[in-house]
């Protein structure tokens, strides 16, 4: 393992019921890149992520993070290692502030409890202001600093995705793994998040990105890792997977050839 | 100039914040194969759960068979002729292969003519008669798209909308799948296809509308837009 | 940084509004006496019911668990009292040691039931809760043979009330030349706690804890995500309430100086959840409101029902704790269709209609 | 050996009344996933009802048998059950369908507590006691002694879960309930109004519940306005038992709940006897003396805490129970 290297899957698969989701998937992600993570819908994207942040076990292969194997982890021991992620449908704890969002997401890194939190000694309060404090920053870092006091769920969907990454990055991972965070969003916005993530990956953060907007995979991408059915197609440069015939088969349809006369 | 069979104005639909489906007009005639194209989240599959009211729509129009449908619930358009397959097929894996090709038949009362649908059915899908007593759970992915596809034709449809039939499906299974939807447009059931498999879906159809973000970007001629490099860049994000 | 540190410079007008309340709140007893004791034993009922639903709060507003047995902490709480300073075993220890010995009894329940428990649905946690308190109550009615521990459904009677150096709470007497009454006594002591327990609830909330509470309440998937161990926060959940659970079960043995099986029943726990419910799940005030409210309730009924009907019908056609219950029923079910965040809109939802703070520094 | 078969009868009888009013929970459970808390008080309501009519006949000396005063008691029971659980899908649950989970179990607890209340106002506080329209008879069944009447109701109550069967088994209706369960918005699209397949499910299992109501009241003799919540708390412990969602699995559970509580009741009092025991107290071993050794720690008064400790086992151990496969993920 190189100390280049952040994460490295190799063979990970997970079956549903009857259907391979994930077979035999192996790739590698650097320290410091924005890894790509692309494939028509079905492809296995999702599970992939569910998998790796221990939302799923695996039935084969096998995750090493950061040095260390990552395998029969809970969710919040993933957080813990350093993988902090967002979801598809955004899942932000919708009846509280922006504020108290991110302030949530500094639990796994702070260690107040009980006594604590009754008594409020020095130390408690302390963190809480440190907690308040860096969640502001990132709020402000996010660009959803003004609607901090806003429940989360009367936030424009556009700040409902950049919230959910000022989260994500509250844990201070060392992998920020986001699940389509251009869904839904605008032209402007999709360049303002495409700022927003150039930022975080010059910030020292390593990204794996599941996305849809080609137009935004093929500009902040290092590398894209393409999945088909469960299996990993092509990964390479945005370039060379753009022109990649198997890629473009899988999402325009090609490989399959029809019978037009027989029907 | 007849009125088509389907027509949509203007047509919003928002759900959790997101403004889905930006307001779009399409149309398709009586007899008609037209789908309807686009990346992965352009709103496709939105579209589809307004018309059929499974997705409170925020404004606009749906006519169907002259008649605005705007707002009606699901289980009274099949009644009318107007059937859907879902996204992900939705088949009761629970229930024998027959008793969910019986509920495609729910709203009918005609036991000998369904009958002889079941028969027809199984016609077209042989796998599905070899298996007819066993429960749909256990059919792979392609026999249950499949089941899913007869179970509509079960009602006797005029109108079937079909969401991403080739999904998840192996490339030999997708083959089958576009066949069987040709076939049955050639028996004049009208069809509005939503694919992500462009080429597949401009392939078999005679018209073609194109998604992206919520709106329509192209349209036309099924063959003209097989060769627009606008389609293939509105899925891979080049540059056009 | 401590700027927006929240409070920390009280205007004037807060203080003022702080003394007056005060000064309500200490004059409130002798108030109440004017319309009869039974007022202020009845102000002493709404204070042991504000503990122990800000208690079941945390389990089911906080953390949104829903336990429908939480009254078997309150019955815990109070046969430790009744049986630790009675005549019954003829052990007299004084309550400050067992109050805590009590709350710490009802934190081991709660754990020895939501360890194994919690990872179960919500629906099913609710039914096993309630299993769980109808097994309490079951067990305090029939262990009396054949070794006599809770004296079955007769009881335990004689309890000795709060004393602290010969002064006892339960007496009446004449300090400084203003005449107290039992209760009047008790009152202040529940006063003093009511407000601790209110302290600590507050402080919980706006706390690390409390913030995992309400993530796991909003979404536990995204909450494990966070890094938050979902299973251990929730058992402290039910841990604190039990403990808040046992404390009002202390004072209540103390106070009443007698308890029976039959003050534990379900109802008691469905009297407690309407409280939260009806104020605001997991609005502190609103949770107050909601027990003040419904502890008022079946006096306010008790003392105008019974003669109005008497008046109308020359008779009484419905007794008051009929109709009490039926109007518990009646208002968990209209919260729920017409105003499910309770009658107090959490201070949340308040927070948003502030005008943005500009963000410090 | 004849204790085992007595116990075993009994429990079968009791049973089986378990069964009818757990078919009504988890019918309505694995169509919209909710607790109907209500239900156990439905049943109170299907005694209560039956026996008001079977008074007021009695007591205008209508020349009628008694069969046909039963059946009149329960034709008019099954009829106000029927009307009140459709009332209250409609007004309670309905409009919480897509609530959080926890608002329509709490109308549930609330409408629990409104039917109870009114019953207390409209049949008071005592206990009421049932005619004696029939005499039950005892028969010898290999040693022990069974009466027509609990023959008569596990045999009704078998008739009833096979016709219920076949209801859901083999009926159009019956297919709707099972396509909604599995997925209520394909459903639609099938042209099912879910909406009437849900009050079926509610108003079928109303009806058995009446029936379960009259059956506990003959058995026992009296009937009480707080008799549903403890029946119905077994009955959904019966139901989860078999596994929740599940026919087989809540007429399975009942059978076992009632055979588990009547043998733990007749057995409790021997596996818990302490004389046995050297370390005991002086008045515990006078106690032993006194009775011929036998002083149990618990007696047949603990028959209630059986149902929870099964409960709590099934759902710590196997949530799924007996015969289900997996509990439904729903949001």
């Amino acid at each position: 393992m190189s100390h280049l290297t952040l994460l490295i899957a190799e063979d990970v698969s997970k079956r549903f019921g009857g259907v391979q989701a994930l077979a035999d998937v192996s790739f590698t992600i650097n320290h410091g890149e924005i890894y790509g993570l692309i494939g028509p819908n079905g492809a296995g994207k999702t599970s992939l992520f569910n998998v790796l942040t221990g939302i799923y076990a695996p039935d084969g292969g096998t995750f090493n993070f950061d040095g260390e194997p990552l395998e029969r982890v809970k969710p919040n021991e993933v957080a813990e290692r350093g993988i902090a992620r967002t979801f598809q449908n955004i899942r932000l704890f919708q009846n509280l502030s922006a504020l108290e969002n991110v302030m949530i997401g500094r639990h796994v890194r702070t260690r107040a409890g009980v006594f604590g939190a009754i008594l409020r000694d020095k130390g408690t309060l302390a963190e809480e202001a440190a907690i308040e404090k860096r969640s502001y920053e990132l709020l402000e870092y996010v660009g959803v600093a003004k609607r901090a006091n806003d429940l989360a769920k009367h936030l424009a969907y556009g700040d409902q995705r950049r919230l959910e990454i000022a989260r994500a990055l509250a844990t201070e991972p060392k992998l920020l793994a986001l699940d389509e965070p251009a869904a839904g969003m605008n032209a402007t916005e999709t360049q303002a998040l495409k700022r927003l993530l150039e930022d975080i990956r010059r910030d020292g953060i390593t990204i794996l990105l599941i996305e849809h907007d080609m137009k935004l995979v093929m500009s902040v991408c290092d590398r894209v890792l393409v999945l088909d059915y469960g299996k990993k197609i092509a990964e390479g440069t945005a370039a060379t997977v753009q022109n990649d015939p198997k890629v473009i088969a899988a999402y325009l349809g090609g490989e399959v050839t029809l019978n037009l006369k027989g029907a | 100039m007849t009125t088509p069979l389907l027509e949509l104005k203007d047509l919003q639909v928002a759900y959790g914040g997101i403004q889905a489906v930006k307001g779009i007009d399409l149309s398709v005639d009586q007899g008609e194969l037209v789908c309807l194209i686009g990346a992965n989240g352009a709103g496709k599959t939105t579209t589809l759960k307004g018309i059929t009211g499974l997705q409170p729509i925020k404004s606009g129009k749906i006519h169907y068979a002259g008649e605005d449908i705007t707002g009606k619930p699901a289980f009274q358009l099949v009644r009318k002729g107007l059937s859907m397959v879902p996204e992900g097929r939705g088949v009761f894996g629970a229930l024998t292969i027959e008793e969910n090709l019986a509920m495609g038949a729910y709203a009918r009362d005609d036991r000998a003519a369904i009958k002889d649908d079941v028969e027809r059915v199984f016609g077209l899908f042989p796998r599905l008669k070899e298996r007819r007593k066993q429960t749909a759970g256990t059919l792979s992915g392609g026999e249950q798209q499949m089941l899913a596809m007869g179970r509509a034709l079960m009602s006797r449809p005029k109108l079937l909308l079909l969401d991403e039939p080739s999904m998840g499906l192996a490339p030999l299974m997708v083959q089958k799948v576009f066949e069987t939807v040709m076939a049955v447009s050639k028996e004049g059931v009208t069809i509005l296809l939503i694919e992500q498999n462009a080429k597949l879906a401009l392939e078999v159809s005679s018209r073609g509308y194109v998604m992206e973000s919520g709106e329509i970007t192209l349209q036309g001629k099924a063959k003209q837009l097989l060769s627009d490099p606008k389609v293939r860049a509105a899925y891979l994000g080049e540059a056009a | 940084m401590t700027a927006h540190g929240r409070g920390k410079s009280v205007p004037p007008k807060v203080w003022a509004g702080v003394v007056l309340v005060a000064l309500a709140l200490a004059l409130l007893p002798f108030v109440a006496a004017l319309a009869g004791q039974a007022w202020v034993r009845i102000l002493n009922f709404a204070m042991i019911y504000i503990m122990l639903a800000l208690g079941l709060n945390i389990v089911v507003g906080f953390a949104g668990l829903l336990d429908l047995g939480y009254i078997a902490f309150y019955a815990v709480g109070a046969y430790m009292y009744a049986l630790l300073a009675s005549p019954h075993f003829g052990i007299h220890l004084p309550f400050w040691v067992i109050l805590p010995l009590g709350a710490g009894l009802a934190c081991i329940f709660g754990i020895l039931l939501g360890a194994p428990t919690l990872k179960l649905r919500g629906d099913y946690l609710a039914i096993v809760t309630l299993g769980f308190g109808e097994i309490i109550r079951i067990f305090l009615n029939n262990l009396n043979t054949p070794v006599n521990v809770t004296n079955g459904p007769q009881g335990v009677n004689l309890i000795d009330p709060f004393h602290v150096a010969g002064f006892s709470f339960a007496r009446a007497q004449s300090i400084l030349g203003v005449p107290f009454s039992g209760p009047q006594k008790y009152y202040y002591v529940l006063l003093l706690l009511t407000i601790g327990v209110i302290v600590i609830n507050i402080r919980l909330q706006n706390s690390r804890l409390g913030r995992a509470w309400e993530a796991i309440r909003e979404d536990e998937v995204a909450a494990k995500a966070m890094g938050i161990n979902t299973r251990n926060v929730k058992l402290l959940a039910f841990a604190m309430g039990a403990s808040f659970g046992g404390i009002a079960g202390g004072i209540f043995s103390a106070t009443q100086e007698f308890v029976s099986p039959e003050s534990f029943g379900l109802f008691e726990s469905i009297i407690v959840l309407a409280m939260v419910v009806l104020g605001g799940m997991g609005n502190i005030p609103g949770v107050i409101l909601g027990a003040i409210l419904l502890t008022l309730l079946p006096e306010v009924l008790r003392s105008t029902m019974e003669p109005l009907q008497n008046a109308l019908f020359g008779r009484v056609l419905l007794d008051a704790e009929t109709v009490r219950l039926l109007v518990f029923g009646i208002a968990l079910v209209a919260i729920m269709l017409y105003r499910p965040a309770g009658l107090w809109p959490s201070a949340v939802r308040k927070r948003e209609l502030e005008v943005p703070k500009v963000v410090a520094e | 050996m004849d204790t085992f078969l007595q116990q075993l009868i009994n429990g079968l009888t009791l049973g089986s009344v378990y069964a009818l009013v757990a078919l009504g929970y988890t019918m309505v459970y694995g169509i919209i996933g909710l607790i109907n808390f209500a239900h156990g008080e439905v049943v109170m309501i299907g005694a209560m009802v039956s026996l008001s009519v079977i008074m007021a006949l009695l007591g205008a000396h209508a020349p009628l048998p008694s069969v046909v005063i039963i059946l009149a008691g329960l034709l008019v029971a099954i009829t106000v059950c029927m009307a009140i659980a459709y009332a209250m899908e409609k007004i309670a649950y309905r409009p919480l369908r897509k609530a959080p989970r926890l608002a329509p179990l709490i109308t549930a607890i609330g409408m629990s507590i409104i039917l109870q209340n009114l019953a207390l106002i409209v049949w008071g506080r005592n206990y009421l006691t049932f005619p004696t329209l029939i005499q039950p008879t005892p028969y010898n069944v290999l040693g022990a002694s069974m009466t027509d009447l609990q023959m008569l109701i596990v045999v009704l109550a078998g008739l009833l879960m096979a016709g219920l069967v076949f209801v859901v088994q083999r009926t159009r209706l019956g297919m709707a309930m099972r396509a909604t369960a599995q997925n209520p918005q394909v459903a639609g699209l099938m042209g099912i109004d879910i909406n009437v397949v849900i009050s079926a499910a509610f108003v079928i299992g109303a009806a058995l519940a009446a029936v379960a109501g009259l059956m506990v009241m003959t058995y026992y003799g009296i009937a009480h306005y707080y008799m549903g919540f403890l029946l119905g708390l077994k009955a959904f412990t019966a139901a989860v038992l078999g596994g929740i969602g599940n026919l087989a699995g809540a007429m399975l559970g009942g059978v076992l709940l009632g055979i588990i509580e009547a043998l733990g009741a007749g057995y409790i009092g021997d596996v818990s006897n302490i004389c046995g025991f050297p370390f005991l107290s002086d008045s515990l071993q006078q106690q032993c003396a006194a009775s011929e050794g036998q002083v149990s720690m618990f007696g047949s008064n603990y028959q209630d805490v059986f149902a929870f400790f099964v409960l709590i086992l099934v759902l710590i151990f196997r949530p799924s129970g007996l015969l289900g496969e997996r509990v439904s993920e729903r949001a």
